[in-house]
């Protein structure tokens, strides 16, 4: 291993490691901001998908959070929220959904996506999600199978992910209250 | 998740095709595609690597960054290994077949941000494969790739005969076939949704 | 995961991952190492670059090897012509004369003045033609203008004319003499400029069916041959031929040629 | 290239080296991203700033960096500045994030970034580096935004730009244009048009 060689080994760690500590020193702070943020983005989520709640009391099981409890002023139950994650036509959908406790829909918010551009990704658009608030369990299915939702043209794959998002949810929180 | 190797195989091949559906590889088929013999070095190299990286990825996230839990280093640990096999294959080529090393050019580096394999390895692991699935899917959307850049090839250098007019020649007239391609390519997408 | 762990384990992972890419990476340049002479890289690099093969080489990384191995002349470059050749000798050491510029040279007359044989509609190459048929034209000596040359040339320098004849632009010509290989008839030719007087034919007929067919076709009068104070030109089956070297370009035989199918070229830009 | 101007280098980037057009490198994110010209804008701003960078380091470096292991190296510095770019715009700015989180990771493999740190900064400067990324980058801001544009019109029958509906015409939107296919088929369209203008120059120049 002759001097050269060193050098080259001695080039490359030194730009790995200085690339490692860049990027794990600037992880920490972002992480910690990150955090912040999304707690913020969560309640506010969970106050558009159940407007008339007023604060929210997580339901654990171990330390993961499984769904929230929705109550008013006067602290009486009025309905519960959730954050699901559900497989679409690209990758996962991220979406909260808030229902009262007849389990009619009061709102729903994708979170995230990774649809296709000008297709899927239409599923975030109100013109959408519109039309969940009101529509009780039973009729939360496509338009074209008998229920209250219009799926976005080109895009029925995604449209049907985010219902059948709802109704899992929905069933956990059945099997658990 | 359970995805079966069939359904990896026919989403790696034709439904989720790297080049024509996903956009994912193309500065590398667009510029190599001119005639067969580059087209078929330059997709064995993709190939090759696209294996490798799977491999190497695949242990690097599940028996380093996930037990670690640095997650964010994801996609530069996975870049410098494509990068690291690609400099391999640089060697190999200019080693074994100096005149593929001069037609394939600055291609040759390309292959490292070749959005194709970064592509697979990140879906890999967004998908969190198992190894098996892992490699296989390594397998078939290399091989995706290589049907579509050898396709194109023979397309490419049966078309030099054709009477087209003096500003499409060329890279227009390649991008005029793509399209084509891609159309076919997306209606399968529509046949079969996953 | 408090900070001192997140920056240590990033660290080791990536260093790692450096640290093992650095050791492979090191014992294959050892492994695939090429031992390449640098002089052929720095020649290669000043090289034209088209890999036309008008060198007779494989491209243009042959050459520069078989150029420093001495195996190849230092102009042996038509297409990087005076200026590379003086580039490549001074890499060598070797000092170059001015070349005489050669470029290609159609030597048919023929074209519109010439009958057609057959309607052919098919692929635009001439080669293809002489495939499928005689030739398009009377004549099957003759250019049939189908562009087989305006695709061989890497570098576009010839565009057929509306008189069906390929034009040379001489400017982006690098006279890599690709077009006179793929001509199925023979008729592209090189000609060095100096070289003025040719026979703008390459018909072996005899004159009756050359005169039937064609208005400037050469019908082996060997009138030129008597004329000529040089004894350059030659008759073999019923074909004129010019031997350059002996040519003066005095243009005896261009005025007693009756089917003026000899012709004294003017060097202007495109033959 | 010794005759080396600020302007020149610029300019150069732009029309005689357009990324996209003459050097034909970054198609993935024109093709993937330019439905809409917002996304192009998005695309081309955080490539720039990433372009920016590994072209200074990589040419300040460019002594040090061994042959050997050159494509790594390369790669550990472009794959740095991605993943800055990406940490820091989740946590300080989320609305943009939102916006362009998808393009951030495709910065990484876009082909520009490590063309020109293979094909120029490791051989110039660190002064013309730079001066070159910002000519490749506006090149390639050009490009993608006349994309985005033709592809959003077509596509969806209007441009919105940040809310605001910039044009919109009259037509049932063609979706092709959003599949790739469109894409494909508009790169070609522009390469024709800047081809044929080229030949008519050199027709005329020769």
């Amino acid at each position: 291993m002759n001097k050269e060689y060193v050098m080259v080994m001695v080039k490359i760690l030194l730009l790995s490691v200085i690339a490692a500590v860049v990027l794990g020193a600037l992880y920490i702070p972002t992480q910690a901001q990150l955090k912040v943020y999304q707690e913020e983005q969560r309640q506010l989520s969970l106050k558009i998908v159940n407007p008339d709640a007023d604060h929210f009391e997580p339901v654990k099981s171990g330390d993961e959070t499984l769904y929230y409890q929705a109550f008013d002023a006067s602290n009486n139950l009025v309905g519960y929220c959730f954050f699901h994650d559900q497989p679409g036509s690209q990758g996962t959908i991220t979406l909260a959904g808030g229902i009262n406790t007849e389990y009619t829909v009061t709102g729903v918010k994708i979170m995230g996506h990774s649809e296709t551009p000008g297709l899927g990704a239409k599923i975030i658009e109100d013109s959408f999600t519109g039309q969940f608030p009101g529509v009780a369990e039973d009729d939360l299915m496509l338009s074209k199978d008998g229920g209250a939702i219009d799926a976005i043209t080109g895009a029925t794959v995604s449209s049907v992910a985010v219902i059948d998002g709802l109704h899992a949810a929905m069933d956990e929180i059945k099997a658990n209250e | 998740m359970e995805d079966s190797l069939f359904s990896i195989a026919v989403n790696g091949i034709f439904v989720q095709n790297f080049l024509l559906v996903q956009f994912l590889g193309l500065c590398s088929f667009v510029g190599v595609s001119k005639e067969t013999k580059s087209a078929a070095g330059m997709s064995a190299a993709v190939l090759f690597v696209m294996i490798m990286a799977s491999i190497a990825s695949f242990l690097i996230y599940t028996y380093l960054l996930l037990p670690m839990g640095l997650t964010f280093l994801t996609t530069i640990s996975f870049i410098i290994v494509i990068a690291f096999l690609v400099q391999l294959v640089e060697f190999i080529i200019r080693k074994y077949s100096p005149p593929l090393y001069r037609s394939l050019g600055i291609f040759l580096p390309l292959i490292t941000t070749n959005c194709a394999i970064l592509g697979v390895v990140i879906l890999n692991a967004r998908l969190d494969y198992g190894f098996i699935q892992s490699v296989f899917y390594g397998i078939t959307a290399g091989l995706g790739y290589t049907m579509v850049m050898l396709l194109m090839a023979a397309i490419r250098e049966k078309s030099n005969a054709l009477k087209v007019p003096e500003a499409v020649e060329g890279l227009p007239h390649a991008f005029f076939i793509t399209t084509l391609l891609s159309m076919a390519f997306v209606s399968y997408f529509q046949v079969i949704p996953t | 995961m408090n900070p001192v762990a997140i920056i240590g384990g990033s660290a080791l992972v990536i260093g790692g991952i450096g640290f093992l890419v650095g050791i492979i990476l090191i014992w294959a340049s050892q492994k695939f190492a090429v031992e390449t002479n640098p002089l052929v890289e720095e020649v290669i690099e000043v090289l034209p670059g088209a890999n036309c093969g008008a060198c007779g080489y494989a491209g243009c990384a042959d050459f520069g090897e078989k150029v420093v191995d001495g195996l190849a002349p230092v102009d042996g470059c038509p297409v990087g012509g005076f200026d590379t050749a003086k580039l490549v000798g001074e890499l060598l050491g070797q000092e170059v004369k001015e070349a005489e510029s050669i470029y290609p040279f159609v030597r048919c007359n023929g074209g519109l003045h010439c009958t057609d044989n057959i309607d052919y509609v098919g692929i635009e190459d001439c080669r293809a033609v002489m495939m499928t048929s005689i030739g398009e034209k009377g004549c099957k000596y003759g250019c049939m203008g189908r562009g087989t040359c305006v695709r061989a040339c890497p570098f576009g320098a010839i565009e057929i004319g509306e008189d069906h004849f390929p034009h040379i632009n001489k400017n982006l010509c690098k006279s890599c003499g690709l077009c006179v290989e793929v001509c199925p008839n023979g008729v592209m030719v090189m000609a060095n400029d100096s070289e003025q007087v040719h026979v703008l034919c390459r018909s072996h007929d005899k004159g009756k069916a050359v005169k039937a067919v064609c208005e400037f076709g050469c019908i082996g009068c060997k009138i030129c041959v008597k004329n000529c104070p040089a004894e350059a030109i030659t008759v073999t089956n019923f074909l004129a031929e010019i031997d350059q070297e002996k040519c003066t370009n005095c243009g005896q035989c261009v005025e007693k040629c009756p089917q003026k199918s000899i012709v004294m070229r003017s060097v202007e830009a495109t033959a | 290239m010794a005759d080396m101007t600020i302007a020149g280098e610029f300019f150069r980037g732009i029309v005689k080296d357009n990324p996209v057009f003459a050097l034909v490198l970054g198609l993935c994110p024109t093709l993937a991203v330019t439905t809409s010209v917002e996304n192009a804008i998005g695309m081309s701003g955080a490539a720039l700033f990433v372009l920016l960078g590994s072209n200074t380091i990589v040419s300040a470096l460019r002594k040090q960096i061994p042959p050997i292991t050159r494509i790594p190296m390369f790669i550990i510095i472009i794959c740095t500045f991605v993943t800055i770019i990406d940490m820091v715009m989740e946590a300080y700015t989320p609305p943009l994030y939102e916006a362009l989180g998808i393009f951030i990771p495709l910065i990484v493999v876009n082909c520009i970034i490590i063309g020109r740190a293979e094909a120029y900064a490791n051989r110039n400067t660190v002064k013309f580096s730079i001066v070159d990324a910002f000519g490749i980058g506006a090149g390639f801001f050009v490009v993608l935004v006349a994309i985005g544009a033709i592809r959003e019109l077509l596509g969806t029958g209007e441009i919105v730009l940040f809310g605001l509906k910039l044009i919109s015409i009259p037509i049932t939107p063609a979706t092709f244009m959003i599949l790739p296919g469109g894409a494909f088929m508009t790169i070609g369209v522009l390469m024709a048009m800047v081809n044929y203008n080229k030949i008519r120059k050199a027709k005329k120049g020769a």
